[in-house]
């Protein structure tokens, strides 16, 4: 193993992966991506996989459109023999209360005036899109081809081949227990492989990312929160877009390859680092599944799993530096969005190591918000 | 023997295989021709004169490696068709072998073939690179084959039914082949778990029953771990597929 | 949700035994088998078993489930059979997720005996998907159960006791066996079963192995080969044998998912057919008030199978709080029957096996 | 084709009932496995394989392995080695991944 590096970047899902190749591609030698287990083993290889323009805020907006736009071309970029599989089906967001139809007439406004190509769609034409949902269960839809899914597996594979390729190594099955820290300042990563001294480390540790600023003291105001989804055996096409719901707690999906992905989120969810599955999510998705999409209900369930969303207060990422710890950098908190933020992550964690000015609009992002007092809303997450 | 089996010796593939130093710089061609014919289209198609000046028409080809860069375009030129380019830099485990293939249909790229010996034996599972195929070549199409490095000077030849393991299944449910197992395996993907997620198998509506044996076996047998010692995949619930509807219905039920 | 003292899932042997002993000391029990009737593999079985008397020897497997399922009718009243019922999952929270004929149902036990026996392990060669390739349980299941033929002539791979008997099967049903090969250099079956097949003129090939299968729509041909003795493949060793059946018997795999789903402990030990959970002298395994019995804790014969159904049933009952004045001597009982079945020169690899995961 | 005689064995099947495999009509036993009675009439092959188009017997006849997925009476995906025969039931070679109708 590597007993120094430049960067140490803690955890192998598409963050770290992202972050590793976008330094690489700016000159950067020796970095190291360190991962638990295997590439995707963490949030990423249990994630939907959506990613989606149509948000609340001009921030996020931007920040999607500048992933979306890069995982159009992210075969090609990144040279990837395999296919990440990205497929623009579109997102179809249906409002079901008054509150959220007013609230997505705002979002489309908002979208169309920053090039996202948003429509507002009645009921009736929302069932355009999708045929078989009962569209007597909502108010208004919203509509943007362009937003679509994609397999996580290869999408992070893609960016660590073309890491690799840059001389980035990689550490599988390797645990970090410890950050050495010396006058505030990082020294190297204990890992059960060895020691490794670098000056900057990365947390991309997703779930388990408040585990690793403990190491070095720093408090990061997230906790890890079990999220459950479900996938079917495949059937031929007949569901274009992805069907998502805010307030009815839902996300739908045909891959691909044929399979339909559902999930939603749970507040009372144990926020531990448990990610088994139970039969509660299973009976209740089944059956508002059943209610919204009925032609799915003759759709066989293949698999259940769970994975760890790691959530901040405000449910927006955490980007940045950390005070009183030298070279110690976050790309965390991504409160169920980190796979879709994930281009973007790269570039502006690239961006802020090396000192440069950030290329997309992320000042907002910060650590210091939490103390300020400064929270972000966004009014469109799940 | 050659003129016996007309199967090149190793004495007589001495002289045809560069260093491994020179092969180790990139792409060259290697000349297998040995017998002295009046014949010199490599000597004259070589633009970068990296063939020696024939002074007899006689003369078998002598190649200075060091300025030849594996342009290929003696190899469609051959009319012995005795010309490949062995390219060992491709990746970690493979190597490229370009070969003149005048048969039809043409591989399609990215397909795998049978790698084939001089002898015509299958030697291993070939991934189809580029099919080459212009007007300057007139109707010798060059075809790149990644083959496993160590047999970078063995395969001279291909077949387009993969008779090696395009057709053993290790996963029905997505159809993995062995082929493409071992592929996976070679690029790195050491643990069942991480075959899973990049290939799909053991994902299917079989929930890995076929699968995960086979595929545990192969890795044992490729990596030297220990079937013992090997991390296997989740189990996930449920483990016979179950509508929707029969699980929403037996909620409502109570 | 239904509540329970004791849920048995798989009513084969092991599970068919298990219900009777658990529900002879009064527990509660609901027996959940995903086929139509009960007796497992039993019911596929014309052959008469080996053993002892208390493990029904010299009565054909067929007739062994009948006598069980006599036994059991005793018991009704504590026992509640689910047929046709497929336990799809066991959560965290001890819940038993079943469907049973597109009905979703949950069960919630205090205890649970997993015998779920064990899945046919696949071979991998050119072609191994075609139609006519068969796994030997689906060629049992199809002509003893259904009363339909696979084919005209079988090639069997295997010549372990699964692939003896079931190419004798084949024979009795009026189907033509070619050969039967085997990887290994010695029949790994009893000789016994070895020498009947013999007797009827069936090729046994050891050190052979399938190198490819052929046929357009469906199997016509195998291409076989010989094995050296690192039982690599002899070059200019194959010939080839015209087939419409090729039935696959290359040994058993533990179905281990739910005890996994579970986070019961497991190993992986080959002389069991796999990854089996560690258990106690009682069969409980690491996870209190989950047991187990049967194949799915080690593949086995069915004689012990149902010895062991018998502890676990016992065992179980026991914990839950039932007792008899003789409940210890039926465990010795039990515990010395499966040390007998298991003594001797062909109990060695189980026995070797069972030394790793008996705690 | 079934076993009429057998040393050991008797079968108890079930009334005749007719069904129709891709526009034909066959005879089988009711309650039977449908690939039993589409054995009994010689046809082994019941689906194919999604990416490549193989053809596809059953495998394990127990509903593990997902060899044998066909459409019944329009509804696809349908395990034929456990889906039990009944009157009129129309059976067909699934193509792809099977429609959701």
């Amino acid at each position: 193993m590597n007993n120094t590096a430049s960067v140490v970047i803690i955890g192998g899902g598409i963050s770290g992966c992202s972050i590793a190749y976008n330094l690489a591609k700016k000159g950067v030698k020796d970095i190291v991506v360190i991962e638990k287990k295997y590439l995707t083993s963490g949030s990423t290889g249990r994630c939907g996989a959506g990613i989606r323009m149509q948000w609340g805020t001009e921030m996020n907006c931007r920040l999607a459109k500048f992933s979306t736009e890069f995982y159009e071309n992210a075969n090609d970029i990144l040279e990837y023999d395999g296919d990440i599989e990205f497929k623009q089906g579109g997102y179809l967001i249906v409002a079901a209360t008054e509150k959220e139809d007013v609230q997505f007439r705002k979002n489309v406004a908002l979208q169309n005036s920053l090039g996202i190509p948003t429509v507002y769609l009645t009921p009736k034409e929302a069932k355009e899109i999708i045929p078989h949902m009962d569209e007597t269960k909502i108010i208004s839809a919203t509509f943007c081809q362009k937003d679509g899914h994609l397999n996580p597996f290869h999408a992070t594979q893609a960016y660590a081949d073309a890491a690799a390729r840059l001389g980035v190594k990689f550490m599988k099955y390797t645990e970090v227990t410890g950050i050495k820290v010396e006058n505030n300042k990082i020294v190297g990563v204990q890992t059960d492989k060895g020691f490794i001294s670098a000056p900057v480390v990365v947390n991309a540790a997703g779930g388990y990312s408040k585990q690793i600023g403990d190491m070095v003291g720093a408090d990061i105001p997230v906790y890890a929160e079990r999220h459950q989804i479900l996938v079917t055996e495949p059937v031929n096409p007949i569901q274009n877009p992805m069907f998502m719901s805010f307030s009815l707690n839902i996300y739908c999906q045909q891959t691909p390859h044929g399979s339909f992905i559902m999930g939603r989120g749970d507040a009372n969810e144990p926020r531990d680092l448990r990610v088994t599955s139970s039969w509660h999510f299973l009976e209740e998705m089944a059956k508002d599944c059943c209610e919204l999409l009925p032609l799915l209900k003759d759709i066989r369930v293949v698999r259940q799993w769970a994975g760890l969303y790691c959530m901040s207060p405000d449910r927006q990422p955490i980007y940045g530096k950390v005070d009183n710890v030298e070279g110690f950098y976050l790309a965390t908190g991504f409160s169920g969005h980190g796979f879709m933020f994930g281009p973007v992550t790269g570039v502006v964690i690239a961006e802020t190591i090396l000192g440069e000015k950030s290329s997309l609009p992320i000042d907002k992002l910060g650590m210091e918000r939490f103390a300020k007092g400064e929270l972000l809303f966004e009014p469109s997450v799940v | 023997m050659l003129e016996k089996t007309g199967v090149a010796t190793e004495q007589d593939l001495q002289k045809a295989i560069p260093s491994k130093e020179r092969l180790a710089k990139g792409p060259v061609a290697i000349i297998e021709c040995f017998q002295r014919i009046p014949c010199n289209p490599c000597y004259t198609s070589c633009k970068k004169g990296a063939i020696k000046e024939f002074e007899d028409i006689n003369d078998t080809p002598e190649i200075n490696v060091e300025i030849c860069n594996g342009c290929a375009v003696c190899v469609s030129n051959c009319p012995g068709l005795s010309i490949v380019v062995v390219d060992e830099t491709y990746s970690e485990q493979e190597a490229l072998v370009k070969i003149p293939y005048e048969f039809l249909p043409l591989p399609e790229e990215g397909s795998f073939v049978t790698g084939l010996d001089r002898e015509g034996k299958a030697v291993c599972r070939a991934k189809v690179v580029k099919v080459l195929n212009t007007k300057a070549m007139d109707r010798t199409p060059i075809v790149s084959l990644a083959v496993p490095k160590d047999l970078s000077m063995t395969v001279r030849f291909m077949k387009l039914n993969d008779i090696y393991s395009d057709n053993t299944f290790v996963c029905r449910c997505e159809e993995l082949t062995m082929g493409e197992l071992r592929e996976l395996i070679r690029k790195g993907f050491n643990t069942i778990d991480e075959i899973k997620r990049i290939s799909r198998a053991g994902m299917g509506p079989c929930q890995g029953r076929t699968c995960r044996q086979l595929i545990m076996q192969e890795l044992a047998a490729a990596t030297g771990a220990k079937m013992s010692e090997m991390p296997i995949s989740t189990f996930r619930p449920p483990v016979k597929p179950i509508k929707l509807g029969t699980i929403a219905g037996g909620a409502d039920h109570e | 949700m239904i509540t329970t003292e004791l849920a048995i899932i798989g009513g084969g042997p092991a599970g068919l035994s298990a219900a009777i002993s658990a529900a002879s000391l009064g527990a509660k029990v609901i027996l959940i088998d995903r086929s139509e009737n009960l007796g497992g593999q039993l019911i596929k079985q014309t052959h008469m078993f080996f053993g002892s008397q208390k493990q029904y020897a010299s009565i054909r497997g067929v007739d062994i489930a009948g006598i069980l399922m006599k036994d059991l009718e005793k018991y009704q009243d504590s026992i509640e059979i689910m047929l046709d019922a497929t336990v799809i999952s066991v959560y965290e929270d001890g819940v038993i997720a079943v469907e049973q004929n597109e009905k979703y149902i949950k069960i919630k036990p205090q205890s649970i005996i997993v015998a779920t026996g064990a899945s046919e392990k696949f071979l991998t060669f050119p072609n191994n998907d075609l139609p006519g390739i068969y796994g030997a349980g689906a060629v049992q299941t199809l002509m003893n159960v259904h009363g339909v033929a696979p084919g005209k002539n079988v090639v069997m791979v295997g010549a372990g006791n699964i692939g003896l008997i079931v190419s004798y099967q084949l024979m009795q049903a009026g189907i033509n066996v070619k050969a039967i090969l085997d990887a290994s250099p010695k029949i790994g079956g009893y000789l016994v079963h070895a020498s009947k097949i013999r007797r009827m003129g069936i090729p046994i090939l050891t050190s052979h192995t399938v190198k490819y299968a052929h046929g357009n729509n469906k199997l016509e041909k195998v291409t076989l080969c010989r094995l050296d003795e690192k039982w690599q493949q002899v070059p200019g060793s194959e010939f080839d044998i015209e087939t419409d059946v090729l039935c696959i018997s290359v040994g058993l795999s533990p179905l281990t998912e739910l005890l996994w789903q579970q986070g019961c402990e497991m190993k992986y030990v080959p002389e069991l057919g796999g990854h089996v959970p560690v258990r106690n002298d009682n069969l409980e395994t690491s996870i209190k008030g989950i047991y187990v019995a049967g194949d799915v804790a080690g593949v086995e014969e069915a004689s012990s199978a149902m010895v062991e159904g018998r502890l676990a049933g016992l065992c179980a009952a026991k914990a839950l709080g039932y007792n008899s004045p003789d409940l210890e001597d039926k465990k010795n009982d039990c515990l010395e029957q499966l040390n007998s079945l298991r003594s001797g020169h062909v109990g060695e690899k189980i026995r070797s096996g069972l030394s790793k995961v008996t705690v | 084709m079934r076993i009429e005689e057998h040393p050991i064995l008797s079968f108890n099947k079930g009334k005749k009932v007719n069904f129709v495999f891709d526009g034909k009509t066959y005879e089988g036993c009711e309650g039977e496995p449908i690939a039993a009675a589409l054995h009994a009439a010689g046809i082994m092959v019941l689906g194919h394989s999604h990416n490549k188009q193989r053809p596809r017997g059953f495998y394990c006849a127990i509903g593990n392995c997902s060899s044998c997925l066909m459409v019944v009476n329009g509804q696809p995906n349908v395990r034929v080695c456990t889906e039990k025969l009944q009157e009129g039931m129309v059976v067909e070679t699934q193509v792809g991944k099977g429609d959701l109708k």
